[in-house]
Order: C-alpha cells, then structure tokens, then sequence
C-alpha cells in the first residue's frame, strides 16, 4: 500500500514510501513519526493518499497511539470489543487478549494496568477492528524482552495472515530486525526505504547508519585525492588512510563495526595506529564492548571471545572497513 | 379541568379570605375554578396595567393602586367590599409582650410600650406599600392625637428607617418567629396570622372614610424622593377588568363580595364593612 | 487513594476552613430543626398538590434543558470562535438577571400581548399561569446553570480518546455517545442536579409567569402570606424530602461506578 | 485544533439543538431590547446607589465564598469518604432551599432573637438590615454553587500530576497553589462567575434579611411598585452593564492563557 | 543506597538490593517496577528504608514517571524549573534542557512536543532537582538509539559526577549495559544483583536470561545421571548430550548462544545433530540472525561471518554451550 502524505502543521513533511507486510518506520525523536501516522489516521489536517479527505471513522485504520489512549471508563476486554459488533465482542475481544497475553486482566480498569500491560490492551484494540492498515506507534516500547518477542510474534503473525499491512514506529532494534521492510526519514523526508537486509548492507546515509544503531558512526573530512586519500577525524586528531570516490574536502559521515578494530600491544602496533584509553565497557546479551577514548573521541571495539585488553592498547581501523557517505551542506540534526 | 377559570388578582394580605373562603365558595357555585393571585396591591396594578399579568378581578386595598389601573385603561368601576384598620401588632414571644398586652387591656399607652428602648418595630416600605404608608400617619395622627409632638420621630426615626423596614413577607415572618417586637399595620393581616394586636381609635386608625376630612386629611409626609404621603381610608376595592378572559364571572364574583354571604366570610376573617363610595 | 503519609502533614488552615464552611451551610438546616414545631406539624390544604407539580413538571422542565442544553454546552467547550464571546454574554445574561426580572422580561415575550405569545397562543398555547407557562419558566430558570456546568464536564474530556473513537470508527455522534457522555458523566450528574434544584426551587420567575398551577416555590409563598411560618416549614421538610432523592442517587450512582 | 475534516460531517440535530438553545436564551433579552422605552430611557432615584451597593456587597460576599468554598470543594473531589453523601446532601439542601425559604430561616437564625443573631449582636454585629446581612445573604445564595462548580474543577484535575509537584519537593499547599488551581482554572472561573452571578442576582433571600441596604435586585422591585415597568428595565440595562465584565473577562482571560 | 521496601498493595512486593551509581532494575512487564518507584517516591503507601515514612515531598528523590507527567500549563522550561528556586532558575533550567538536546524547544507547552521530547523534558525535570537519589521509570523508552546514546551519557555523567545514585526501570539493553549494576526482578522477588558482567556471564535463572534478552532460552528436562545425561527438549522432540550436575528428572530452563549453535551440511553433519528449516532472517546493528524452525521450537543460529547456510541444514549445539538452569516448582512466569 502507497503512503504519500504532505502535512503542513505543525511542522512541514512530506512522505511518500510503500507500506508492506510489517513496515517499521525510523527516525529521531521529533522528526515527525507521530504526527504522520496521525495524519493518515485522519486526526490531523493533511493532503495525501491513502483516505485522502476521508474523516477519521471512514479510515479503515487500526492506530495505536504513543499514550496508548485506553477508555478509562472501559474495562480492558471493553477497550478491545470497542470496535466490535454483534454478539460475539466479548468472545472476539478475549481471543485478541489471549493473543497478547492479557485474556487474566481483562476485567482490570486500565489503570489498575502497568504501562506494559496498558501497551498490550491498546494494541488488541488496535488490531481487533481488522482493519486495512495498521498504524502502530511503538508498540512494543514499554515492553521487556520476554513479553515483547511474544506480542511481536503474534503481531507478525496476524500481519501474515491476514495480509494487513502495518506500519510501525519503532526506536526498538528488535521490532526493526523482524521487519518486512525498513522506511527510515531524516530531515523530515523519506531519505531510505528497504529491507532489514537491504539497509544494513548500504546504509544510504551517516545519518541512516545512526539510526540503525550502529556503533561508531563519526564525522570526518577526506583529505587528498583517490589513491592517496587519507581521513581527517577531528575529533580524534588523527588521519587513517581510506579509499573512496570522494573528492579531496568532501565532508563526511563514516563508520566501522566494532568488530573491524584491531587492538594491538604498543610495542607490535602497526604504523599509523592510535594509542587509546580504555573508558567503559558494555555488556550485553550480543556481547561485550568497549569504549575506548581517542582525543575527543569514543570508539567502540568488541574484542574477539578470549582475548583480553592489552595494557597500553593501539587500535588500527582498516582501510577497507571505514565506510564514507558525504555530508550535505543543509543537513542538520533534527531537535 | 373544563371548567372555566376565575383569575382574582388581590391585596396579598387578604389570602386567607380569598383563598380559603370566598374563592372555593365562588368555585362551587358557578362550577368554576378559583385562581387567586395574592401580591402586594401595587406591584399586581403595575403588572396588570403593563399587561404582564392577565386576571378578571383585581382586588386593591386603598384607592391608589386601582387609580394605576384606572389610568391604564383597565378598570372603570372599582366598588368598596370590605374595610379594615391600623393596629398596634405585636408577637406574642417578645420579652415586651406583657406591656403590649396591658396596654391592650388599656392599662398602659401603646406609644409608650413602642418608645420603650431596644424595642424592635416594624413595617413596609412607605414608598411602595400603603401599609407602610399608613404606618407613618398613624403615627403622625397620634402624635397629634396623644399631644406627644415627637412620637413619630421617637418611634419611627427616619422615614425610611432602614432598622425598621421589611419587606411584608419578612415583616409578618418576623413578627410571628419573634424577631421583631411590633409593627403598626392592618388588623386583618394580625388576624390571618393570629397576632395580638392592640386597637386604636377610630381617629387614627384611618378606618372610617366619615373622618377622612376631619382627621385623616391632616396627616401628610414626604419622603425623600418627594413622594407625599397622604392618608387614604382603608377601604378594599374590587374591579372587574377590562381585558378579563370571564368577565361575567368576573362580576359574579365581585356580586359574591357584596352580598351578606360574602361579608359574612369576610367578618370571619377579620375585616370590617365597607365604607365610603365607588371609584 | 489518600497516601496515609500526607494526610498527617494536611495543613490545618484550609481543613478548618473548610469544616467552617460546612458548619455554615448547615447552620439554617439546624434553625429549621430548631424552629419547625414538630408537635403540630401539619400540612396547609393544597400542599400535596404543590408537591406533585414541582415534582412532575420539574421532571418535565428537564428534558428540554437537557435536551438542548447538552449540544450547547458540547459546541462551547469543543469550539472557539472569535464570536464566542458573545454567547458567553448571553449565558452570563440568563444567569445574571434576577428571578423577578426574567419573570417581567418572559411575560413581555411569552405573555399573552408579548410577540412570541400572540403567536403560540394562536397555536393554542397559552403561555401565562398554565403547566407550559411553568414549565417555561422553569426552562429559563435552570438552562444557563446547566449549560455552564455541562460545558465544563465536557472540557474536561481528552479530545485524544474522543479522537481515537473516531480512528475505531465510531461516528462523532457515537463517539460522543461512548466516549464524551461517561468521561463528563461526573461533571454532568453534577450539571442534571443543578438544573433540578434550579427548576424546582425556581421562584421569582414562576411567580410572574405561572402562579398557576402552583409549585412549591409558590406554594410556600402562599402558606407565607396565608397562614404564617407555621405552614411555611412543614411544606418545606417535604420539599427536601422528595426534591433530594434524584441528585442524591445521581451523584452516588456516578461516583460509585468511577474505576 | 479542529480537525477540518470532521467539521462537514458533523451532524445536524445537535447543531439544530445547540442554535434553538441558544436562540430560546436569547429571546428574553430581545424582548428586553423591544420593551426598553429608548427614547425616555431614565433612572429612578436611587438607582446609582443600587448598582454601587450590589456590586461592592458582592465583591465582598465574594471573598469568603472563595475562602471558605475552594477548601471545601478541594475536600469534596479529593476525599471519599462513607459519610461523604451526607455533605452532598448539605449541599443539595443548601442548593434547594428557594430563595424565600432560605432567607426565613436566615432570618430565625441570624436574625436579633435567632440563636446566632443574638451572639453575633453581643459582638456587635447586627444581621438585619445591614451590610453584614446583605452579605450574608449572599454568601448563603451563591456558596453552595461555588462548591459544587469548584468541586467538579478539581476532580478534574490528575491526581498524579500533584503527585509529581509532591515529589518534586512541593508542599501540599504549594502543590494544590502551583499545580491544582491553575490546572482547574477553567472549572474555577466558571465557578467564581457563578458565584458572582448568583450573589448578585440574588432577591428572595435578600429581601428578607436584608430590604436594605437596597442592592439592584430588591431596587428592581421597589422600582415596579414604586413607579411601574418603565424604572425597571433602565436599572436592568445598567445592572447587566456593570455585572458582566468581570465574569465574562475572567472566562475569556483564562480560556486566553490555554496552551 | 540501600532499597529495602515491603509493599501489600495493589499487589505484594518485596525488594532489598544496593543503588550504587548507576542501577539498572530489569523485570517484566507488570512486575512491579513502576510501584516499586513510585512506593520510593513516597506516592504508593509502603514500609521501607530510605524515606520510611517521610512524606512524598521530604523524599529527596529526582523521579521519573512512566508517563512523562509534564505539567501541561507550563512550557518545557518551567517545568524544568519547577523545583528550582532563586533568580538563576531559569537559567539552570536552560542548562538542563540544553544537557538532554531540548534548549531549542524550551518555550514549547508540553503538548506541543513528540513523545522523545516529552520524556526529555520530564528527566531534566528530575535532574534539576539535584536529588538523593534518582528514580527513573523507563527514561529512554521513546528515544531513538541517537538521542538515547546522547541522553544516556549526560545521565551518566551526572550520576557519576554528582554522585547521585540512580535506580533506571527499562527494557533497553542500550541502557542495562551501560549500567553499574543490574537488578533483576522476578515473581515480584528480587533474584539477582550485579555488574552487567557479572550477570551476563551467570545469570541465576532461566528467568533471568530471558529478561537480559538472551536468545534461546528453552524448557527441558535431566534424563539420566551425570555422566550420561541427556537433556530432554519436548518442543523440538529431540535430546541432547549435555553435562551437568543435576538429578535425573529435573525441570530446566536451558540456553545456548546462537553463535555457538554449529551448522553442517545434511551429508557432513556429526551424529545427533537437529535438523531444522529456515523460519526467518533478522538484521540488526548487531549482525545476522537465522531464526530455525525444529519441531515446534525455534533457534536462533548466527553464522560466522561469510559463511551461508547449506540447502538441508543439521544443527549441532556443543554440550559444553548448553547452561541449564533448574526451573524452581513454584516458578510461574508473572501474568
Ligand atoms: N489498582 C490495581 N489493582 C490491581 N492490580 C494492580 C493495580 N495497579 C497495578 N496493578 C498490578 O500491579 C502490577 C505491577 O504494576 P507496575 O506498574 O509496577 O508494573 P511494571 O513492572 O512497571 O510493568 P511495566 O513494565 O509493564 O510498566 C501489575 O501486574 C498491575 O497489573
Ligand atoms: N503544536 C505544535 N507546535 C509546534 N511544533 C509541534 C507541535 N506539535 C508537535 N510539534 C513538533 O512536531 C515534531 C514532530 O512531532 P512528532 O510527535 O511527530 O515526533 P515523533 O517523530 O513522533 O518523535 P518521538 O519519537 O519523540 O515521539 C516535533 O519536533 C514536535 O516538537
Ligand atoms: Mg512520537
Ligand atoms: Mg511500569
């Protein structure tokens, strides 16, 4: 299904991007997310497909919004059988609890209900209208991991099943790793639209790779002309040889995967290494980081299992695993 | 509910006749329904004369407020149905009871008992009510009376002594919760709220429209604002109006006011005969 | 939910005065105890009557305050206009004149020589001391009190859930139905008691407009003149007695049913 | 924000509703409009002093009904309590009472013989017929309107923002001053233009308490019995003129300074 | 700082564990999390050191609701300045703001700000206060991995630098693994306090894995005695060569990496080997995730980087990778 939606107020934004199976939808907080799903829910004056002038109840939608929103006077089965008819709301309304493991609190008022729990209750309602398009705004934020990857399953499923195309709105890399397809907006544009696999391989941006959530995306500046190029990192007063197109001044956005930097004692460090400091480490279930402090800057490092840190470490940075984009002039961080 | 309705507009004090006497008798007679209208006499001739208020017979006590609805072209023929008299009132809790009660047995002067001090009396607006009018010049009447050249002054104060005036419901409330000691007013209110009252003689009493020129005619006051206050005999008028919806009932009932069977209502409940001519 | 820990640290100033404000609402209810001769309490004839009028027509009066009332009251808390204002006035106005006055200003419309009277007279109704008349007056009387008070239960309903009934595809009439009425529906229980004490205890206008038939406003009125005080305050016991019930149950009722 | 799209759906009945409302509460005023005498358009006497004394009685009544009323409507909408509807009946009562009534009974118990007159009249202060009466009244007639609307105001007020103030180090006075009374400013407003409305346009009981000093409703009255229709629409032009400012500015100043 | 809080109401909860620096307190959705806080807070009645007793507004603590709670009749400045006092109000305010990326929005009413920024503008809130102790509920649940990273590290500063200890309710494992300390919380008991290293590399419970977000916790059950035991797993319909020391017959929560999972060709594929189909691909920050369907089981596989998995892939999984851990009889995931 085609999204193309221009919204004037309160901020200017236009998006126009396919909506399939499970889409996920990226960008930084304030860039807008909420305000265009809003739009094409009918709450929010804008031009554009689909439902185009369509008032609010002739938008067949299913849209969960940030607050979740639940009918405090309502019951969370009521919330859900909200939009049900017919005698068999209340059976229909404790399958779709069932399904996102609240069917033991559905005679609880919403707020008798923990975040989470309220989270789950709207999303049910959201889908238990079967609606056309599903309109989720981080659906899954208030939710541990546990909870989450069983409501995301059911969700998916559904998705599948009935073949209603949702888009999501996430900051979760989990949501954004079972995707069908990734739609990522920058600058209040559209800048990436792709599978998961898609964009990860060729982030279209510095700015897209941010979003991603990758580690160790810097600013620098490509110094000379290709064959001989060489990266200005600022931050880190340090040069590192690069190889790209780029013309010599091009301002630049670039990364390396933790798991490309090579720490070496200082004594066998290859020419062009740069001395580091240990300032943290991370743990989490996908392993363990370290920030390692250059001048100004962090970088992050995952040493291979086993090994440990050297005591003076140098890390050298690959030439072939720093990627470059180019920076635009106009753009901008987003408040 | 098909019988036809019989509108009388009347001098709220005359409730208890009205509406418990004359009305229900008229109502069974001439198989009609009574509505009484009870309201001070000069705020029924201001509506009735606006057209703001629509009844068959307006019943007014003194000649003034039936002149407003003369004047509006409402009434051309009002006739006297019964009369009453100023009287000392005064309630029967007040720590002055007894002096008002020997005074009443002629033991003691009533304007003495009212001068007493920390002796709490009331009355109506004089501006827009005849009770509270006459109030005034029975005092007046009995200074004059009683050769006591201050009692006016003594025992009412200011004309518009704001201590001393009510509104007539809050007047007859008062009197009989014992908020107030005494009020100068009509004998047939004193008896429809069965108040002691203490008689006064016929000169000052503005009963009797024989000494209007002899007496009454003497006392005169002026308000603030101008208004005169003269004495006018205390004589109930009753008109049928203009614009009544039943006229015919209408001068039924005003028929029933003058025969015997009425005036004997009406002495039951404390009035008197009427004197002196149509309007 | 009180949190046990505040409620010993409740500053003293504002509980004191708020139990000297309950002590003085109460004060005349006390007097009535005090002076109601409870040895001959006694009925005045005609009473009864009062009683069944204010009581029937005052249900009567409500449908049409409530009836017009709720989509006034909806229109100003969800709209504004920069001619808003001026309904304000108005509502001000209605509230701000005096029983006695709007009395005089409904006989000069509704009176039998008013404009709007000649012409519904001509349509057969009479609109002077008649149960229309009363009614009338009672309308008059409690409309604007409901309508400020509605407007504020509906201010305070979240747009966002009326909105999201909308995205469920409720019509605004039924998300109004659903989601508006049971959110404002303190405010609004509120709003219906007020109109009904309003209507009943309605006196200066009725007077004008509809002595006839008499309700109990009128009726005590009436005992007042007639009888004395004696007439006034058993009438009046009987006139808490069966005017309370209704708000009473009705702000239970809201309350109890609160999550 | 309204939503463009819904405003041409939007359905017709309660539109039709909200207009015949308000046009039923505008016709008394037009009627005051075509009745109003223009071309001899005067005061009575004393009609200067009338208007001087209700506003400035009124402002005063003003201050203990907000003193004495916001605790009490704070109490009311943050405690549940088992004997609670027993001040909900208080209220009601005090809500109930026609004005008449409630000026009798103000009368038997504030009044010279009435157990609290007589207390009050040892200290000196005489309520019959003076200031303190004429306030009094007036406290007594627009009070329990105040609670009731002011009551409503701060329910609607989320308990758990005056939570956060707490936890931000905030009293419960700094809390209830910095976050409840602006939150429910609406509700407030709209009570205190109740309240100012009610106190002024009060007749029945100040009629009985206090026949003077002589306020513009009681004036509107003499004026009718005194000199007829003519001195009383003037004095309600001007009564209207001086009474809705203050409301009307309060609505409109604290609807203006809503984000 | 030590936490010792008993609460019986709306639900029972008993919480003892050490704050120091910054702590992060891991549960599931409807644990008991945000009671716990606000009963800290002193807003839910409860007995318990610190604060015991003391009134909500003698508590110095900087709390964080889930719901943001921004006060809507002040701008995004004085709602930072609400607990402040004296003429640099205003100015320490801005400051705040300006630490969290929101200076640009200060004038803004709450409601004219996205979920992220609401939730900005509520933590410097409980920053400025310059509290005793932190408590945050979830405070970077509707951030975007950029602003989360900025905001985190503010946070963190501050923490360390003001020494203020800091108790963060989240689902993040951004935030757990940035965090001093882990607290995890199950069955309304606390049942495990430590370093994220610490925790990771032992989690007490199965329970445990699962909410650090660990991929492939599974059931089973001990068959025969160490030595030659064997680990039933009923949902893949399969047992497999495991070692560990506890009886025959005990119910476990079990778990291997997916990195340690080994992949073979159908014809190479060692004795005792699973044989699975491709359910799912996931892509995230973190690399490449197979997800393999055995039986009515799913595991997670990652591949080593470069390699592709074969037409009929066998799964192996090391005994030494398995980690079992008894499941507790009474131990019930929380509804
Ligand atoms: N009034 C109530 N009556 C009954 N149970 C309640 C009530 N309020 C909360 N609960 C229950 O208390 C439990 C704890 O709630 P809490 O909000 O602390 O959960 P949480 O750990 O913060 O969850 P989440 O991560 O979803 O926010 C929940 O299971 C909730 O359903
Ligand atoms: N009434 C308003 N006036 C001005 N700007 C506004 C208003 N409402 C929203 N905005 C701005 O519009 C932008 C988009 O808001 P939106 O809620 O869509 O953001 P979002 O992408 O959902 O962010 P988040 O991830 O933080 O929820 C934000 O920068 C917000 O500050
Ligand atoms: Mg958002
Ligand atoms: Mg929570």
């Amino acid at each position: 299904m085609r999204i193309d939606y221009q919204i004037e107020r309160p901020v200017t934004l236009h998006a126009c991007f396919d909506v399939e199976g499970f889409t996920v939808l990226l960008g930084a907080s304030g860039e807008g997310k909420s305000l265009l799903l809003s739009a094409i829910a009918g709450l929010v004056p804008a031009r554009g497909e689909p439902f185009g002038g369509l008032p609010p109840q002739s938008r067949a939608v299913g849209y969960l919004p940030q607050g979740h929103a639940l009918f405090p006077h309502l019951r969370a089965w009521e919330n859900v059988a909200f939009a049900l008819r017919g005698s068999r709301r209340r059976e229909l309304a404790m399958q779709w609890l069932e399904r996102v493991g609240m069917s033991a609190l559905a005679e609880r008022w919403p707020n008798a209900l923990s975040g989470g729990q309220q989270q789950r209750v709207a999303l049910a309602r959201a889908l238990a209208r079967r609606p056309h398009l599903l309109l989720l705004d981080e659906p899954t934020s208030a939710l541990d991991p546990i909870t989450r990857d069983d409501v995301l399953a059911e969700l998916i499923a559904e998705v599948h099943e009935a073949t209603i195309p949702a888009l999501a709105v996430s900051h979760d890399p989990a949501l954004a790793a079972v995707a069908d397809r990734l739609v990522l907006m920058h600058d209040r544009r559209i800048v990436q639209v792709g599978t998961a696999a898609e964009v990860h391989a060729q982030p279209a941006s510095g700015a897209v790779a941010r979003l991603l959530g990758l580690r160790n995306v810097q600013r620098g500046q490509i110094v000379g002309t290709p064959g001989e190029q060489r990266l200005l990192w600022p931050q880190a007063s340090a040069t590192l040889p690069v190889s790209t197109a780029l013309p010599h001044g091009a301002a630049v956005d670039w990364h390396i995967a933790p798991a490309a930097v090579t720490v070496h004692e200082a004594t066998s460090a290859p020419a062009g290494s740069l001395s580091a400091t240990l300032e943290l480490r991370q743990t989490s279930a996908q392993g363990s980081y370290l920030g390692m402090r250059c001048g100004q800057a962090r970088l992050w490092v995952e040493l291979p299992p086993g090994d440990a840190l050297p005591a003076a470490p140098m890390l050298s940075l690959p030439p072939h695993a720093i990627r470059c984009w180019p920076v635009a002039a106009q753009e901008n961080p987003t408040p | 509910a098909d019988a036809p309705v019989l509108r009388v507009a009347y001098a709220g004090s005359m409730g208890v006749v009205m509406d418990q006497s004359l009305g229900p008798d008229f109502a069974t007679s001439h198989h009609a329904s009574y509505e009484g209208i009870g309201q001070g006499s000069f705020a029924l001739a201001r509506l009735l004369a606006a057209k703001q208020m629509q009844a068959d017979v307006f019943v007014a006590i003194t000649p003034s407020p039936m002149k407003v609805v003369q004047q509006a072209g409402l009434v051309e023929h009002a006739v006297p149905v019964a009369s009453t008299r100023m009287v000392v009132i005064y309630s029967p809790g007040s720590r002055f009871a007894a002096d008002f009660a020997a005074a009443a047995r002629g033991e003691k002067n009533w304007y003495d008992v009212l001068r007493k001090p920390g002796l709490r009396l009331g009355r109506t607006d004089p501006a827009v009510d005849p009770q509270g009018a006459n109030a005034l010049l029975t005092l007046q009447l009995a200074a004059r009376y009683y050769h006591q050249p201050e009692l006016l002054q003594q025992v009412a104060g200011e004309l518009q002594n704001p201590s001393q005036i009510f509104a007539e419901p809050s007047l007859m409330s008062r009197l009989e919760a014992g908020q107030i000691d005494a009020a100068i007013g009509y004998a047939s209110a004193a008896h429809s709220h069965h108040l002691p009252t203490i008689d006064l003689p016929n000169e000052i009493n503005l009963a009797q429209p024989a000494m209007q020129a002899a007496w009454y005619a003497k006392a005169n006051l002026k308000l603030p604002d101008g208004k005169v206050l003269t004495a006018q005999p205390l004589v109930f008028y009753a008109a049928v109006l203009s614009n009544a919806k039943q006229p015919e009932l209408g001068k039924d009932f005003i028929s029933l006011l003058q025969s015997a069977e009425g005036q004997v209502m009406l002495r039951e409940r404390g009035y008197d005969p009427p004197h002196g001519d149509a309007l | 939910m009180t949190t046990g820990v505040t409620a010993t640290q409740r500053p003293r100033l504002p509980a004191l005065a708020a139990a000297l404000a309950l002590l003085l609402l109460a004060t005349p209810f006390a007097g009535l105890l005090l002076v109601t001769d409870w040895r001959h309490f006694a009925f005045a004839r005609g009473d009864g009557g009062a009683v069944a009028i204010s009581l029937g027509y005052s249900l009567v009066a409500l449908i049409p305050i409530v009836a017009l009332g709720t989509p006034l009251a909806w229109w100003l808390a969800r709209h504004r206009s920069r001619r808003q204002w001026l309904v304000d006035a108005l509502l001000l106005l209605a509230l701000l004149t005096p029983p006695l006055a709007m009395g005089l200003l409904l006989a000069a419309m509704y009176g039998p020589y008013g404009p709007a009277g000649r012409l519904l007279e001509r349509a057969g109704l009479l609109l002077t001391n008649s149960a229309p008349a009363f009614v009338l007056a009672q309308f008059y009387a409690a409309l604007p009190y409901y309508v400020m008070a509605a407007r504020t239960a509906f201010e305070g309903v979240p747009r966002e859930l009326e909105q999201i009934a909308l995205t469920l595809g409720y019509s605004p009439w039924r998300s109004f139905v659903h989601v508006s009425l049971p959110l404002a529906r303190l405010g609004l229980a509120a709003a219906v008691a007020l109109a009904w004490v309003r209507a009943l205890g309605e006196f200066g206008a009725v007077l004008i407009v509809a002595y006839y038939p008499q309700g109990i406003p009128v009726k005590l009125w009436v005992n007042l003149q007639n009888i004395g005080l004696d007439a006034v305050y058993p009438l009046l016991w009987v006139f808490f007695l069966v005017a309370l019930p209704l708000p009473l149950a009705l702000g239970i009722a809201v309350r109890r049913r609160l999550p």
